[in-house]
C-alpha cells in the first residue's frame, strides 16, 4: 500500500477529529467542550469530503455546526451558572465508563477488522447529488415525508417545552 | 403510487391530517367546548385510521416502496395500538383539562405518536426502523415532559431522553454494521445477503455485536433489563395518561420493530439473538418483578410490572420454533411465539390502559398515586376497585381474563420448544408478580379507607373503563376470534 | 479518490468516535455534556454509513441518504433535548444529572 | 501559451501553472498542493485587501447619501483614511477583559475571518476563475454563515460581558432565522438552473430567453431575488437589521470587548462579508460574470462581475444609510411571519413552473409573472395588516400616533 | 334445544354464577334480600345434584357408569378447545358434596357474617361455580379456567372476613401464591400435553397416552400436574399454606376450603394424572406414597401439639388428606404389578379408599369447622386452654361434636371408618411397609381427637373465670355462661350428621359410585 498524501490528509483529519472528540469529553469547561465539539464536527465533515460525499460534508457543517452546535451553545448560555468555573464534570461512574469505552473500542476494532467487508474497488463515476435528490422523491419519499412530520413535531414540541412560562 | 399503496398508508395519512386538524380546530373553537372538541377530533381521526387499518386486515401484504410492508402483522398491531390510542385520548381529557395549556398540541402529539407507531409496525427497512423508533421516541419525550411546570415531569422527560438518545444511537451503530456487510437496508434484502454467509470468523463476531447493539435500542424501547433504568422514573414522573401510553402502545411499537427486524432480517443470526434474548428475557422478568415488590408508588409499581411483562412478551420471540425459518405450515405452530406476542400485546394494551384509567380517576380527584392511598378503595368506589382487580388479575394471568391468554400463548411457545430453564424462571416469576399485584388488591379490599370521600368516575374515564373491561373479560372468556386473528397475522411474519 | 485509503481506517475512526462518545454519554454529570456525547455517537455512525456507502455500494447513495436522515433526526433530537434541558434548568436551577433526583427507586 | 491568452481567459492560469510545475519532474500531488496553496493565498490576500477599499467606500457613500462629507483628511478624498485606521488599531493595546475565556476570546475573531475566506473561495470572478467550483456551492455558502454565528456567539460569551452575550444571542437568532428565507430563495434559483455550483450557475444564466432576454434569475424570479436581497441585509448584519451591534441598545454587539487587531478582524469581516454577499447575489441572480462578448473574452467577465457586485453593494449601502433600525420583535416577526411563508410560496412557484411546459422560455415567463403577482399580493397583505395594526393602536391609544405608515 | 340431561351440568355450574351476577344489582343495604336470594338460589344446584346422584345411581351405575350428561360445544375452535362437560361416578358425589356444603355455608354465613355482606355472598357463589366447574370440566383449558376462578374468591374470603388476629391477609396471599405456582406449573404441563396430542380433551388425551415410553419428559409433565394438585391437596411438603389459610378464614370459608377445595387436587390426580400418565405415576408412586404417609403421621402429631382448636383441625386435614395421597400412591404403585393376582382389586380398593376419604373428609371436616365456628362465635377464642367442662353447659353441641369427631377418628359405624379401612386395606397389599407406618397416624389421630378435643374442651371442670363473656347466638347478648347451639346452627349440622351416620352404617351406594369410577380407570390402564 503506497502512502499517498490522501493518507496523510486522512490521518490528519482523523487525528484532529478524535482529538477534538476527546476534548469534548475531557474538557472541564462546558463551553470548551462545545468548542471541541464543533471541531469534531468539522473534522467529520472533512472525512466526508474525503469519502467523496460533498453534499454530506456541507450538510454536516450546516446542520451540526450551524444548527446543533449553535443550539448546544445556546443551551449552555441559557443555563448560565453551570458553565463558569471548574466544577466536577464527571459522575461517579466515570472510571468504569472509561474502562467500558476502552473495551468497547477494542472490541469494535477487533470486529471491524475481522469482518471481511465486501469492498467494491470502484471509483464513484456518477454525481451523487442528483441521485440523492432523486432518491428523496422516489425510493425514499416515505421516510422523507415522515421526517418532515417528525421535524415539525419536534420543533413544535421543543418550542412548547422551552417557552418561558 | 397505486391505489392499493395509498390504501396501505391511508391510516398514516388520516393521522397526519387529523393532527393538523386538531391544531386548526383549536383556533376556531370556543374556550368552553374546547377540550371535548379537540379530543373529539383526535378520537375521530384515530378511529378513522383504525377503520382504515382494519380494512387492510386479511389483504395480501402490500409493500410501500420497499420501505413499509403492510401485512397482517402490522395491521394487527396497528388496529390494536390505534384503539389503544383512542382510549389514551379519551382518558386524557380530564387530566389535561387540569394542565390548562397547550391542549391542542397535546392531542396533536398523541396523533403524531400514533402515526409514528403505525409506521413502526410496518417498517421494513432499517432506515424506517430507525426513523420510526426515533419518531416514537422524540414525540414521547415531549409528551413525558408535557407538564412543564412540574419538576417530576421534567425530570422524567430528561431521563427518558438521555437514555433514549444513547440507546438509539447505539442501535444505529449496529444498523450501520449490517448495512456495511450487506450493502442494503431493506430487511428482506439484508436477510438474503446474509443467507449465504457462513457464520465463520469475522461474521460470527459481527453477528454477535450487531445483535447486541440492536438489542440495546429495542431493549430501551421495550424496557428490557438492563436498558430499563429510565422506565421507573419516567413512568412515575410523566403525566399519568402518558405513562399509560408508554407502557402499552409505545412498548408495542418497540416489540413490533424488534420482532420484524430479528425475524425478517436476521434469521441467519438466529442462534445469536435467540441466546442473548433468552438471557435478557429471564433477567428482565426476574428483576422487574423483584423490584416491583418493593414499590410504593403505583405508577412506579406498574412501571416495574411493565418491565417484567416485557420479559414475558420476549419469551414469544425467544421461543419461535427454530424450524420456522424453514417454512412450515401454520397448523404445526398454533403456538408460534409470534402470535403469542401479538395476543400478549393486545391483552396488555387493554389491561394496562384500563389499570391506568383507574389510576387516573383516582389521581384526578385526589392527586394521590401511592399504593397506600388505595386503601379501602372498595368503600370509596366499588366499581373502580373491582375493575382494577380484574385488570390486575389479567396482569397476573388469571383466567378468564385476556391477560391469561397472552401468558398462555407465550408460555405455550416456550413449552413447545422445550425451553425449560426459561419456563422455570417464568413460573417463579408468576408467583412473585402475584405478590405485588395482590398487594394492591390487599390495600383496595382488605384495608380500611383512610379517606371516606367517594371517588367519582368522569364520563370519559367511564368509557375507557367500559371498553377495557369488556375487552379484558369478554375476550378473555371468548378469545377464539382474537386467537385466530393473531395467528393469521403472525403467519405473515413466520412465512417470510 | 479515497479508494486508496483502506475502509478499515474510516471504520476505526468511527469506532473511536463512538467509544469516546459513549464515554461522554455515560460519564458526564451535565445534561448538555451528555448530549454532546450523544452527538459524537451519531457522528460515528454517520462516518460508518458514508464509508460503507463509498466502499461497498459506490454507485448508490443508500448510505449517504441514511446519513442525511440521521442528521435530520439528530437535529430534531437535539432541539427537543435542549428544550427539555432548558426547561429543567428553569425549574431546578441545575442541569446536573446527579442533582436531578426527585424520582428514585 | 502566451500572455495574451491569459488575459483573454484568466482561468487558464491554473492548469498552465500546474503543467509548469509538473515539467520540473515534481510528484503530481506536490504540484497540486503547491497550486492549491498559492490559490488559497491569492484568495486570502485579495479578500483581505479589498476590505481597505470597502471601508472607505462605505463611509464615503453613506456620508454622501446623508449629505455629509465622510472621510476627507487622510489622502485625497480621504482615501488613506482606512490605512490610518489600521495603523491606529495595530498600535492599540490588545485588551483581554477580566474573567474572559481566553481560548474562545481569541478563537472567535479567527472564526469570523475564516468564514469570509471560505465563502470567498466559491465566488466565480470570471468564467472558470473560481477558487473551487463546488458541486454543492450554494449550500456551502449557507453552511458557512453558521460559522459566523458560532464565532459571534463565542465572542459574546467569552467576553464575560452581558451586552456582548446579548449581542451574541441576537446574532444567532437573526442569522439562523434569516438563513431560512436566504436558503429557500437560493433553492428557487437552484431549482430553475439545476445546479448549485456557482460557476455553473453563471454559465446557465447565459442562456438567453427567447433569444434576446438575458436569462438572469432576477428576470425569471424577481421576487426570489428581492427576498434574497432582504435576507442578505440581515445576514450581513446591516441596517435595518443591524440589531446585533445596535450601539444605542447593547453598545456594540458581541465584539464590544475587543480592541486592537482582534477588533479589526471583526470590522474586516463585516465589510468583506457585505461584499461577498453582494457577489453571491450577483452570481445567483444577476448572471455572475455573464455579459456581452464574454465567450470570446472571458476576462471581460471580471469586469462585469465586479460591476454587478458593486451595484448590489451600493444598494446595500443605500439601504443602510436611509432606513432606521427595526425592533428585534419586528425583525423576527417579519422573518417568520412574512419572509418564510413567502419564500415557500416562491419555491413552490418555481418548482411547479419549471416543469409546467416543456418549453423553457414559456416556463420562465410563467414563473416571472407568478413571482410578480406573488410580490404584489404579499405587499397587499402586509400593507393591509400593517394598516390594521396602526388602526388598532390608534384606537387603543388615541392621540399617541400621528405618523402614517 | 338440548335435553335436560345435557343441560344439567351447565345449570349446576352456571346457576351460582348467574345468581352472583344478579346479586350485584341488589342494593347493598338490603342484606336480608341478598341472603335470601343466595340461599334460595343455591338450593337449585343442590336439588340438581341430588337428582344427579339419584339419576346416576338408578340409570347409569347398573349400566356400567362412565361419563354421562356430556355436553361438548365449540368454545375456542382455534385452540381445538371445547366447552366439554361431563360427570361420572367420581364427579357426581363430589358435585353433591360441593352443593351441600355451599348451601350450608351460605345458610350459616347468613347468620354470622356481619360486614360486607353483599361481597361475601357474591364471592361465595362465584367460588361455588368454580368448584363445580372443576368437577365437571372435561377439557383441559376449561378445567384450568375453573380451577383458577376459585382462587380469587377464596383469597377474598380469607382476607376480608378472616379474624384480624389470625393474620388473614398474610394467609390469603400465601394461599394465593402457593396455588398460583401450582396452577402455572399445571398450565405448562397442559401445554406440553397439547403439543404431544394436539387436543385438550381429557378423555382423548388419556386414550392417546402422551409421552408413553418417554419417561423423562413424562415425568416432567407429570410433576407439573402433581405440583398443582399436591399443593391443593395439600400434600406434605406443600401443606404450609393450609394451617394459615384455614385458621384465618371465616367459618364458611374454612368449611368450603377443607370440604371442597382440597378435594380439587385429589380429584385432579384421579381424573387427569392417573389415567394420562400411568407410567410416570407408577414410576414416582413411591414418592407419593411416602409423602402421603409423612403427611398422615406428621399432620397427626402436629395436631397433638396445637393449642388452637381451628389450627388443630386444619392440621388434621393435612393428616387426613395424607390418606388420600397414600391411597392414590398405592394404586399407582400397583400399576407396574398389575399382573399379580388380586392386584387390580387392591388398586381399586385403594382408590375407593381415597375417594371415599375425599367425600367423607368433606363432610366431617366441614362439620368440624362449622362446630369450631359455633364455639368461636360464643367464646371469641379458640385456645384449647381456655375451655374445659363444656359438656354439661352445651350438651347438644357436645353430642354433635362427639359424632363428628369420632367420625374423623375413624370410628366404625361412622363415615370416616370406611374410607380409612379401604385405603389401608388396599395399600397394605401394595405398599405394606408404608401403610404400616401410616397406621401410626391413626393412633395419633385418636390421641388428638380424644385428648385434645374431647377432653380439653368438654370434659373436666368448667371454670367460669376463664372466659367471662359468652355470646349468646340467639339474641346476640353477652352472658356469663355459654348457651347451647342455636336453631340455625343445629340446622346447619343436621344434614352433615345424618350423612355421616348413614354413610357410616350403609356406605354401599356411595362406594358403588366410586368403585365404578375406580374400575373404569384401572381397566383403562
Amino acid at each position: 500500500m503506497a502512502i499517498t498524501y490522501l493518507h496523510l490528509i486522512f490521518l490528519a483529519l482523523a487525528g484532529f477529529t478524535l482529538l477534538c472528540a476527546l476534548g469534548v469529553v475531557a474538557s472541564r469547561n462546558l463551553f470548551h467542550s462545545a468548542i471541541w465539539l464543533i471541531g469534531a464536527f468539522a473534522g467529520v465533515a472533512g472525512l466526508y469530503w474525503l469519502l467523496e460525499a460533498e453534499y454530506l460534508a456541507i450538510a454536516q457543517i450546516m446542520i451540526y455546526i450551524g444548527a446543533i452546535a449553535t443550539l448546544i451553545v445556546f443551551a449552555i448560555m441559557l443555563s448560565r451558572g453551570m458553565m463558569i468555573g471548574r466544577v466536577k464534570m464527571n459522575n461517579f461512574q466515570a472510571g468504569i465508563s472509561a474502562v467500558v469505552a476502552a473495551l468497547l473500542f477494542l472490541m469494535l476494532s477487533f470486529v471491524l477488522l475481522q469482518v471481511n467487508w465486501p469492498v467494491v474497488e470502484q471509483a464513484v463515476s456518477v454525481d451523487p447529488i442528483p441521485m440523492i435528490g432523486e432518491a428523496f422523491v422516489t425510493t425514499y419519499v416515505i421516510p422523507f415525508q415522515v421526517i418532515a412530520v417528525l421535524l415539525s413535531v419536534a420543533l413544535v414540541g421543543a418550542i412548547m417545552i422551552a417557552r418561558e412560562r | 403510487m397505486t391505489a392499493s399503496t395509498l390504501q396501505a398508508i391511508l391510516p398514516a395519512i388520516i393521522l397526519v391530517i387529523s393532527a393538523m386538524a386538531v391544531v386548526a380546530v383549536d383556533l376556531i373553537t370556543h374556550r368552553r367546548a374546547r377540550d371535548v372538541v379537540l379530543a373529539g377530533v383526535a378520537v375521530v381521526g384515530l378511529l378513522l385510521a383504525a377503520v382504515a387499518a382494519f380494512t387492510l386486515v386479511g389483504t395480501t401484504p402490500q409493500s410501500v416502496l420497499d420501505m413499509l410492508v403492510v401485512d397482517g402483522f402490522s395491521t394487527f398491531l396497528m388496529v390494536t395500538v390505534l384503539i389503544g390510542m383512542v382510549l389514551v385520548v379519551i382518558y386524557s381529557i380530564d387530566y389535561i383539562k387540569l394542565v390548562g395549556e397547550h391542549r391542542s398540541e397535546y392531542y396533536a402529539f398523541l396523533l403524531a405518536v400514533a402515526l409514528a407507531i403505525t409506521i413502526a409496525v410496518s417498517a421494513n427497512d432499517l432506515l424506517m426502523v430507525y426513523l420510526a423508533m426515533e419518531f416514537v421516541s422524540i414525540t414521547s419525550y415531549v409528551l413525558v415532559g408535557f407538564l412543564r411546570g412540574d419538576k417530576r415531569s421534567n425530570e422524567a422527560a430528561i431521563k427518558y431522553f438521555l437514555y433514549g438518545a444513547v440507546a438509539s444511537a447505539v442501535m444505529l451503530y449496529g444498523i450501520s454494521m449490517l448495512f456495511g456487510v450487506t450493502g442494503t437496508t431493506n430487511l428482506n434484502a439484508v436477510a438474503q445477503a446474509l443467507a449465504g454467509e457462513t457464520l465463520a470468523g469475522g461474521m460470527r463476531w459481527l453477528a454477535f455485536s450487531s445483535v447486541v447493539l440492536l438489542i440495546v435500542g429495542f431493549g430501551f424501547k421495550t424496557s428490557l433489563v438492563p436498558f430499563h433504568q429510565w422506565a421507573p422514573d419516567t413512568y412515575e414522573g410523566a403525566p399519568t395518561p402518558i405513562t399509560g401510553f408508554l407502557s402499552t402502545a409505545s412498548k408495542a411499537a418497540g416489540f413490533a420493530l424488534m420482532v420484524r427486524v430479528f425475524i425478517v432480517a436476521l434469521p441467519s443470526f438466529a442462534v445469536d439473538w435467540l441466546t442473548v434474548l433468552a438471557g435478557v428475557s429471564m433477567i428482565t422478568m426476574t428483576l422487574g418483578n423483584l423490584v416491583a415488590l418493593r414499590q410504593t408508588n403505583i405508577k412506579r409499581l406498574l412501571a416495574y410490572s411493565s418491565i417484567a411483562q416485557a420479559g414475558y412478551i420476549l419469551m414469544g420471540l425467544v421461543c419461535i420454533p427454530q424450524a420456522q425459518f424453514g417454512l412450515r405450515p401454520l397448523q404445526d405452530f398454533a403456538f408460534n411465539g409470534i402470535n403469542g406476542i401479538l395476543i400478549y400485546l393486545f391483552a396488555y394494551v387493554f389491561t394496562n390502559l384500563g389499570a391506568f384509567a383507574v389510576v387516573i380517576a383516582i389521581e384526578n380527584q385526589t392527586g394521590k398515586v401511592d399504593v397506600k392511598d388505595y386503601a379501602g378503595l372498595i368503600y370509596r368506589s366499588p366499581w373502580l376497585a373491582s375493575l382494577l382487580l380484574i385488570f390486575l388479575l389479567s396482569l397476573t394471568g388469571i383466567p378468564p381474563t385476556l391477560g391469561f391468554w397472552g401468558k398462555y400463548f407465550v408460555f405455550g411457545a416456550a413449552v413447545q420448544v422445550q425451553f425449560f430453564a426459561l419456563l422455570i424462571v417464568a413460573l417463579i416469576n408468576s408467583a412473585i408478580a402475584a405478590g405485588y399485584y395482590l398487594n394492591i388488591v390487599r390495600y383496595m379490599f382488605l384495608m380500611p379507607a383512610e379517606d371516606e370521600e367517594r371517588i367519582k368516575i368522569a364520563p370519559s374515564l367511564g368509557i375507557v373503563l367500559g371498553v377495557t373491561f369488556v375487552a379484558v373479560l369478554g375476550l378473555g372468556i371468548l378469545p377464539g376470534q382474537l386467537i385466530q386473528w393473531a395467528s393469521e397475522s403472525a403467519q405473515f411474519l413466520v412465512q417470510f | 479518490m479515497s479508494a486508496t485509503i483502506p475502509l478499515s481506517w474510516f471504520l476505526l475512526v468511527g469506532a473511536g468516535l463512538f467509544s469516546i462518545g459513549l464515554y461522554g454519554a455515560l460519564a458526564r454529570r451535565n445534561a448538555v455534556a451528555v448530549l454532546m456525547g450523544i452527538e459524537l455517537l451519531l457522528n460515528a455512525v454517520n462516518i460508518n454509513l458514508v464509508a460503507f456507502n463509498r466502499y461497498i455500494v459506490p454507485q448508490q447513495v443508500t448510505g449517504q441518504v441514511f446519513a442525511i436522515f440521521v442528521l435530520a433526526i439528530a437535529a430534531a433530537e437535539a432541539a427537543v433535548g435542549l428544550a427539555l434541558i432548558i426547561s429543567i434548568y428553569r425549574s431546578r436551577d441545575t442541569v446536573n444529572l446527579e442533582d436531578i433526583d426527585l424520582l428514585k427507586g | 501559451m502566451n500572455i495574451f491568452e491569459f488575459i483573454r481567459d484568466p482561468s487558464q492560469i491554473g492548469p498552465w501553472f500546474n503543467e509548469v510545475l509538473l515539467s520540473t519532474g515534481m510528484q503530481p500531488w506536490v504540484a497540486n498542493l503547491i497550486g492549491d496553496i498559492i490559490g488559497v493565498l491569492l484568495v486570502v490576500i485579495v479578500v483581505l485587501s479589498s476590505a481597505i477599499m470597502l471601508i472607505w467606500l462605505e463611509r464615503k457613500i453613506a456620508a454622501r447619501l446623508q449629505d455629509r462629507l465622510g472621510p476627507n483628511r487622510a489622502g485625497r478624498y480621504g482615501l488613506l483614511q482606512t490605512l490610518a485606521d489600521i495603523v491606529k488599531l495595530l498600535t492599540k493595546e490588545d485588551v483581554t477583559p477580566d474573567g474572559a475565556d481566553r481560548v474562545s476570546f481569541n478563537l472567535a475573531p479567527a472564526l469570523m475571518v475564516m468564514q469570509i475566506i471560505m465563502v470567498a473561495a466559491i465566488i466565480p470572478v470570471a468564467s472558470g476563475l473560481v477558487g473551487a467550483n463546488l458541486s454543492v456551492g450554494l449550500l456551502y455558502f449557507v453552511a458557512m454563515s453558521g460559522i459566523a454565528s458560532i464565532g459571534a456567539l463565542m465572542a459574546g460569551w467569552a467576553s464575560n460581558n452581558k451586552y456582548a452575550l446579548l449581542g451574541g444571542f441576537r446574532v444567532v437568532a437573526q442569522l439562523m432565522s434569516y438563513e431560512i428565507p436566504l436558503a429557500f430563495s437560493l433553492l428557487a434559483a437552484v431549482i430553475w438552473t439545476g445546479t448549485m455550483a456557482t460557476n455553473d450557475l453563471a454559465i446557465k444564466q447565459g442562456e438567453l430567453l427567447f433569444g434576446f432576454i438575458p436569462g438572469w434569475n432576477i428576470v425569471v424570479m424577481p421576487f426570489a431575488a428581492l427576498i434574497f436581497f432582504i435576507s442578505i441585509l440581515a445576514e450581513g448584519e446591516r441596517a435595518p437589521f443591524d440589531l446585533l451591534e445596535a450601539e444605542s441598545e447593547i453598545v456594540a454587539g458581541p465584539n464590544i470587548e475587543y480592541s486592537g487587531l482582534k477588533f479589526a478582524w471583526f470590522y474586516l469581516q463585516f465589510f468583506v462579508n457585505s461584499l461577498l454577499l453582494a457577489c453571491i447575489f450577483a452570481t445567483v441572480f444577476l448572471g455572475g460574470w455573464q455579459g456581452p462578448f464574454v465567450d470570446q473574452f472571458p476576462i471581460l467577465g471580471v469586469g462585469y462581475f465586479f460591476a454587478k457586485s458593486l451595484i448590489v453593494l451600493l444598494a446595500l449601502m443605500w439601504v443602510r444609510a436611509t432606513y432606521p433600525r427595526l425592533r428585534i420583535d419586528q425583525m423576527m416577526t417579519f422573518c417568520w411571519k412574512v419572509l418564510v411563508p413567502v419564500t415557500l410560496v416562491v419555491v413552490l412557484i418555481v418548482a411547479i413552473g419549471a416543469r409546467v411546459t416543456p418549453d423553457r422560455n414559456i416556463n420562465a415567463v410563467i414563473i416571472s409573472v407568478a413571482n410578480i403577482v406573488a410580490l404584489f399580493v404579499t405587499l397587499g397583505i402586509v400593507g393591509r395588516s400593517l394598516r390594521r395594526d396602526v388602526e388598532r393602536r390608534k384606537a387603543a391609544l388615541p392621540g399617541a400616533y400621528t405618523a402614517q405608515v | 334445544m338440548a335435553s335436560f340431561n345435557e343441560m344439567i351440568l351447565s345449570l349446576v355450574v352456571f346457576i351460582p354464577l348467574l345468581a352472583a351476577v344478579v346479586l350485584l344489582f341488589f342494593p347493598r343495604e338490603n342484606e336480608r334480600l341478598i341472603k335470601l336470594w343466595s340461599i334460595a338460589i343455591s338450593i337449585i344446584p343442590l336439588v340438581l345434584t341430588i337428582y344427579l346422584m339419584v339419576n346416576y345411581y338408578a340409570s347409569h351405575i347398573p349400566n356400567g357408569g362412565g361419563m354421562q350428561y356430556e355436553v361438548k360445544l365449540s368454545w375456542i375452535p382455534q385452540l381445538n378447545s371445547y366447552f366439554h362437560l361431563g360427570a361420572d361416578g367420581l364427579s357426581v358425589p363430589l358435585l353433591f358434596l360441593t352443593a351441600l356444603l355451599s348451601t350450608l355455608g351460605l345458610y350459616y354465613s347468613s347468620f354470622t357474617i356481619k360486614k360486607r355482606v353483599k361481597e361475601f355472598f357474591f364471592l361465595f357463589l362465584l367460588l361455588e361455580m368454580g368448584m363445580m366447574g372443576v368437577f365437571v370440566a372435561l377439557d383441559f383449558v376449561l378445567f384450568y379456567v375453573f380451577w383458577e376462578i376459585g382462587l380469587v374468591p377464596m383469597y377474598f374470603l380469607i382476607g376480608i372476613w378472616g379474624q384480624p388476629k389470625d393474620r388473614p391477609r398474610y394467609a390469603a396471599i400465601k394461599f394465593f401464591i402457593y396455588t398460583l405456582v401450582g396452577s402455572v406449573a399445571m398450565m405448562l404441563a397442559i401445554l406440553a400435553v397439547y403439543f404431544q396430542t394436539k387436543t385438550f380433551d381429557m378423555q382423548e388425551v388419556a386414550a392417546l397416552q402422551p409421552f408413553a415410553g418417554n419417561l423423562p419428559v413424562a415425568s416432567l409433565v407429570f410433576w407439573g400436574f402433581m405440583l398443582a394438585f399436591m399443593i391443593k391437596v395439600p400434600s406434605f411438603p406443600f401443606h404450609t399454606w393450609l394451617p394459615d389459610a384455614h385458621t384465618a378464614a371465616p367459618t364458611a370459608g374454612s368449611v368450603i376450603l377443607a370440604g371442597v377445595l382440597l378435594k380439587l387436587g385429589a380429584y385432579g390426580i384421579i381424573r387427569i394424572v392417573l389415567p394420562t400418565f400411568p407410567e410416570a405415576f407408577s414410576q414416582w408412586s413411591m414418592a407419593i406414597v411416602i409423602l402421603g404417609v409423612i403427611g398422615i403421621v406428621y399432620g397427626a402429631f402436629v395436631c397433638i401439639a396445637q393449642s388452637d382448636l381451628k389450627r388443630l383441625i386444619a392440621y388434621s386435614s393435612v393428616s387426613h388428606m395424607g390418606y388420600v395421597m397414600l391411597g392414590l400412591g398405592a394404586a399407582a404403585a400397583g400399576i407396574g404389578r398389575m399382573t399379580e393376582p388380586g392386584m387390580t382389586d387392591s388398586m381399586a380398593m385403594a382408590i375407593n379408599g381415597a375417594t371415599l376419604q375425599m367425600f367423607n373428609h368433606g363432610l366431617i371436616t366441614g362439620g368440624l369447622f362449622f362446630l369450631v365456628g359455633v364455639l368461636y362465635e360464643r367464646a371469641h377464642t379458640r385456645d384449647l386452654g381456655m375451655f374445659g367442662g363444656l359438656s354439661a353447659k352445651i350438651p347438644a353441641y357436645y353430642g354433635i361434636m362427639m359424632v363428628v369427631a369420632f367420625a374423623s377418628l375413624g370410628l366404625p359405624g361412622l363415615a370416616g371408618f370406611w374410607a380409612e379401612f379401604f385405603t389401608f386395606r388396599g395399600a397394605f397389599d401394595i405398599v405394606a411397609v408404608w401403610a404400616a407406618i401410616g397406621v401410626i397416624g391413626i393412633v395419633a389421630t385418636a390421641g388428638y381427637i380424644l385428648y385434645r378435643i374431647i377432653q380439653s374442651v368438654f370434659l373436666g371442670e368448667y371454670d367460669p373465670h376463664k372466659i367471662d363473656h359468652w355470646t349468646d347466638m340467639k339474641d346476640g347478648q353477652d352472658k356469663h355462661d355459654p348457651s347451647d347451639m342455636a336453631g340455625f346452627e343445629k340446622l346447619t349440622m343436621v344434614p352433615l350428621v345424618i350423612l355421616i351416620i348413614i354413610l357410616g352404617v350403609f356406605p354401599t351406594p356411595l362406594v358403588e359410585f366410586f368403585n365404578q369410577a375406580a374400575e373404569t380407570i384401572i381397566n383403562a390402564l
